[in-house]
């Protein structure tokens, strides 16, 4: 893995348009449980983030980062907004003065974004939102040394099951406590896309 | 969906455009932001008063803005808190030296968008205190919480902390007495429909033509049980219980109430809830000493109501009943 | 039908004993009627002011009882204008000597009931004067009425006569600013969905999910047009146009504006209306002295919404500016 | 025919069944082309009807049809109490003094009920109001010497086929004018149900 300036800028545009594509998808996932905005907020983050990248000229990967972390504070709003801010900026202070993003250094800045996030939400796992995404990609990402897109987005996809037999129980409605289980959490869909741009960006690495 | 929208991404501007064109003399907006201020803030001498959060919620947050009431109220997207920069605009904005205070509903993305924002003002000098609603006895957690949810009790806290700023009072002084609402005021909501968020374009939540959902809260996220639709006394029961078993109010004491339609539900309805409200309280001895009754905190037209129910006392009453301009509150 | 009610057919009743009991310093009920009255009427002194109408037009018309507006709402069965005998009870309640006036909107059935109340009233030596409301530029005639129907400029009717009664007017003085107002009103109305009349059951018009129905009335009864829903900025241009096609208002011009909710139409959306409607007003010259935004005439849970015209001259503006106690209407 | 104190209220009790039973009809002939409501009021007044006239002695037929028109008048509202109201009003006041009413009185007594009501309402025949039932039915009281109850309702009969032919001009929306043909008027079908009933009870004579 080596995330330079292009490549983190590839790796939000490939996240802009899955996030547009899966807009409704994200939406419709937010509304048993939730509200029903997350498709909406997500897609609508992601273009401005990629309006703004496109206007800017970029000599560091931290830059591109603390944009796009800046961009979604500012444009999100909701719960997402800033804990995906929140997760941008640490993870841009972390690879700070680095020209290009490694595995070992990107796995530590993984770990400080899901510190943030749960600080910022005060959340921890196992209870059903985008930390159960987070969390399990930051983890896979600290243990082999050879680790390739493919493991990430087994990670991810593994991730994707348990969150879904997750029950709700701190943060969720007592109503759907049971009945939560079954249901996805938006926010770790959409986490998993983030993940799943990164992987195809990263793929072309090779 | 059926709604009277231009293009539905624009749905939120083109409000809060209207608005501020209804009251050209009172409001206007802060450029390049969804944020509403009174024309004549910062007042000197006075703590500027906060409020807003997502959008759907009409005549919140914009139509509590008015002398006595809130000075700006910033709005997010429907359903979405405003984000922390457009926050930090209107605190800037109402800022006259004596401090700001913030009124927050207990959603996380509130939460965490409007202590950003305080923090940031922080950052910038302006001394900033706040306090988070929570009046909504239906659910401990919620989707969007921890701890209780701040539902039309939030009505309440801007009239009460508005008047007492508006009096003079302190940063420390309005804090204490927002606070003081907030302890003493409980809410529970129910529905028969679901509104719909424009850009979705389809209902948060179906219901069957018999059913109900109780304890619902004001963004179409789920209530804690869906049942066949009782009668208007039955639901009146059931929430006005759930309100009582959850604060101490006893023989003798007074209230105020406000019977809240949540967009959809005829006035009518509404005032058939309040005789047995009324009822309920009078058998348990309880003082009503002001009665609200209409659509004061909405979710987009989402038929149900809330009823809210707030423990005054010396204090609170002559706050209650000060005078407000705020065009949806008027005194 | 999902309505928060107990009997359908105790609906009526049950919505005015809910009325008084949340305003039980204010108003009480005429015995054995539907009548709500100022508790400190008949006011020595002053002309009586009585309006009423079939129910379902929630806050119309008890939420406009109050110092400064109405003395006494007589309600009828859900869109059934109230009988005779009712009206009479009102008129006598509110007479103190200086004359009583009659507010009645213009429906066969409102015309016929209050009439025959008016002779009443006069074969008692009451005298009695009225001023039929008929704002709706939609139909020449509708389904209800010969000439146009009464609806939402109405609320301005009960202000303006309100104020005029209230600082003392003569019964024809009283008669006199209400017939200005009339003849400088305009309002039309356009729905998305109809209402539901408890004891029906069943909405009283059916529309498909794209269609709206232009120039609707407040008892669900059809308008001119059906025809696929447009934009909001469309549907305020045909309502506004047509609003002022049929009366003479000039650059520079003053007017009061209401932008009346028809019941579920959630108030982000009269907003968005108002934008649209400020603006065509702004390009023709004419200046919008108010702007009243909200639920003000309804029509049941009808989705949908009305504009009001109101020429104004310097007679009017410090009448519709008076001080009013009116739930529905404070100033 | 020969309407005495008995049959008048016996008339008005079938009367009162058949506006109970017909409630939901004619509510729902008031939707399209009206307000929804027209059976409900029927079904309240007449109810009210048979409860005042149980409650009462009477010896005149004038006094039995003069509470009738007193109670439609205090019950009903709507454009239809008082129309019914002045008819039977009319109605009782031409009766006045008989003890029973013939044929004859009875269609003098139609003639200024017809009278009442359009004077009332300010309409006349053809607007597709109740006076298009009231009025024929009039008529044809006024013609045949040996008028029977079957001439009454093939009247009637007639009387609504027209009805449902009528353009409403004046009384109708605009946008109804043309719409309106091939409905019925709720009120012209209330009142064929009323004389509905008094066929019945005059065939009883027989
Ligand atoms: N306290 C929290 N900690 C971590 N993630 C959270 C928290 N609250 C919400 N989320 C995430 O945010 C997602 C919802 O985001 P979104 O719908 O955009 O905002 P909102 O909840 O304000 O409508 C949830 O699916 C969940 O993954
Ligand atoms: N001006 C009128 N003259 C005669 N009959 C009328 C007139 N207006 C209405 N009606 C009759 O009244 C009927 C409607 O009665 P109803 O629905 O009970 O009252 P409302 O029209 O007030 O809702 C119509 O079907 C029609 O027959
Ligand atoms: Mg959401
Ligand atoms: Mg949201
Ligand atoms: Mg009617
Ligand atoms: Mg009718």
């Amino acid at each position: 893995m080596e995330l330079d300036v292009l490549k983190t800028v590839e790796w939000m545009e490939q996240t802009n348009e899955k996030m547009q594509a899966k807009k409704d998808e994200l939406t419709t996932l937010d509304q048993p449980i939730g509200d029903g905005d997350h498709g909406i907020n997500m897609a609508r983050g992601f273009q401005e983030v990629v309006n703004k990248l496109n206007d800017t000229e970029y000599n560091e990967v931290s830059a591109v980062l603390k944009d796009v972390a800046m961009t979604l504070m500012s444009k999100v709003g909701g719960a997402s907004g800033p804990l995906y801010g929140t997760a941008f900026l640490k993870i841009s202070t972390a690879v700070k003065g680095a020209g290009t993003v490694e595995r070992d250094l990107f796995a530590k800045a993984l770990t400080e974004a899901v510190n943030g996030i749960k600080q910022r939400g005060k959340a921890t796992e196992g209870e059903k939102t985008m930390i159960d995404m987070w969390s399990p990609i930051s983890e896979a990402f600290q243990q082999a040394s050879d680790f390739r897109p493919e493991d990430m987005m087994e990670a991810a996809q593994a991730a994707l099951e348990s969150v879904k037999e997750l029950e709700a129980t701190k943060g969720r409605a007592a109503y759907f406590k049971e009945k939560s289980v079954g249901h996805l959490d938006p926010g770790a869909v959409s986490t998993f896309y983030l993940f799943e741009a990164l992987a195809d960006v990263w793929k072309g690495d090779n | 969906m059926k709604k009277i929208i231009n293009d539905p991404n624009q749905a939120v501007q083109d409000m809060v455009n209207g608005f501020v064109a209804a009251y050209p003399d009172k409001v206007t907006l802060i450029p390049e932001t969804l944020a509403v201020v009174r024309k004549d803030a910062p007042i000197t001498g006075k703590v500027g008063l906060v409020s807003g959060g997502g959008s759907g919620h009409e005549p919140a947050h914009a139509g509590y803005i008015g002398k006595g009431m809130l000075d700006v109220a910033v709005a997010g997207e429907v359903f979405t808190s405003p984000t922390p920069d457009q926050v930090l605009e209107g605190i800037k904005a109402v800022d006259a030296g004596e401090g700001v205070f913030l009124v927050i509903k207990n959603y996380t993305g509130d939460v965490l968008n409007f202590e950003m924002a305080a923090e940031l003002a922080e950052a910038e000098g302006i001394q900033v205190e706040k306090v988070i609603v929570n009046d909504d006895v239906a659910v401990e957690d919620s989707s969007f919480t921890t701890g209780r949810r701040g539902i039309a009790g939030t009505v309440f806290v801007h009239k009460i902390a508005g008047a007492k700023a508006e009096a003079g009072g302190s940063l420390s002084e309005v804090k204490q007495v927002a606070d003081k609402v907030v302890a003493n005021v409980r809410s529970m909501g129910m529905a028969l429909t679901s509104g719909t968020v424009p850009a979705a374009g389809k209902p948060g939540f179906q219901l069957e033509d018999n059913e109900m959902e109780i304890g619902i809260g004001i963004h179409g996220e789920p209530g804690i049980e869906r049942k066949p639709i009782a009668s208007a006394d039955t639901i009146a029961q059931e929430l006005t219980d759930r309100i009582l078993d959850d604060i101490d109010i006893s023989n003798g004491n007074e209230v105020a109430v406000l019977i809240n339609g949540l967009g959809a539900t005829p006035e009518m309805e509404l005032y058939i809830v309040n005789q047995k409200v009324q009822a309920i309280l009078r058998d348990r001895g309880i003082e009503v000493y002001r009665t609200y009754i209409g659509e004061y905190m909405t979710s987009l037209e989402m038929a149900g109501c809330s009823i809210t129910v707030l423990h005054l006392d010396d204090e609170l009453k002559p706050l209650l009943d000060a005078p407000s301009e705020a065009p949806a509150f008027r005194r």
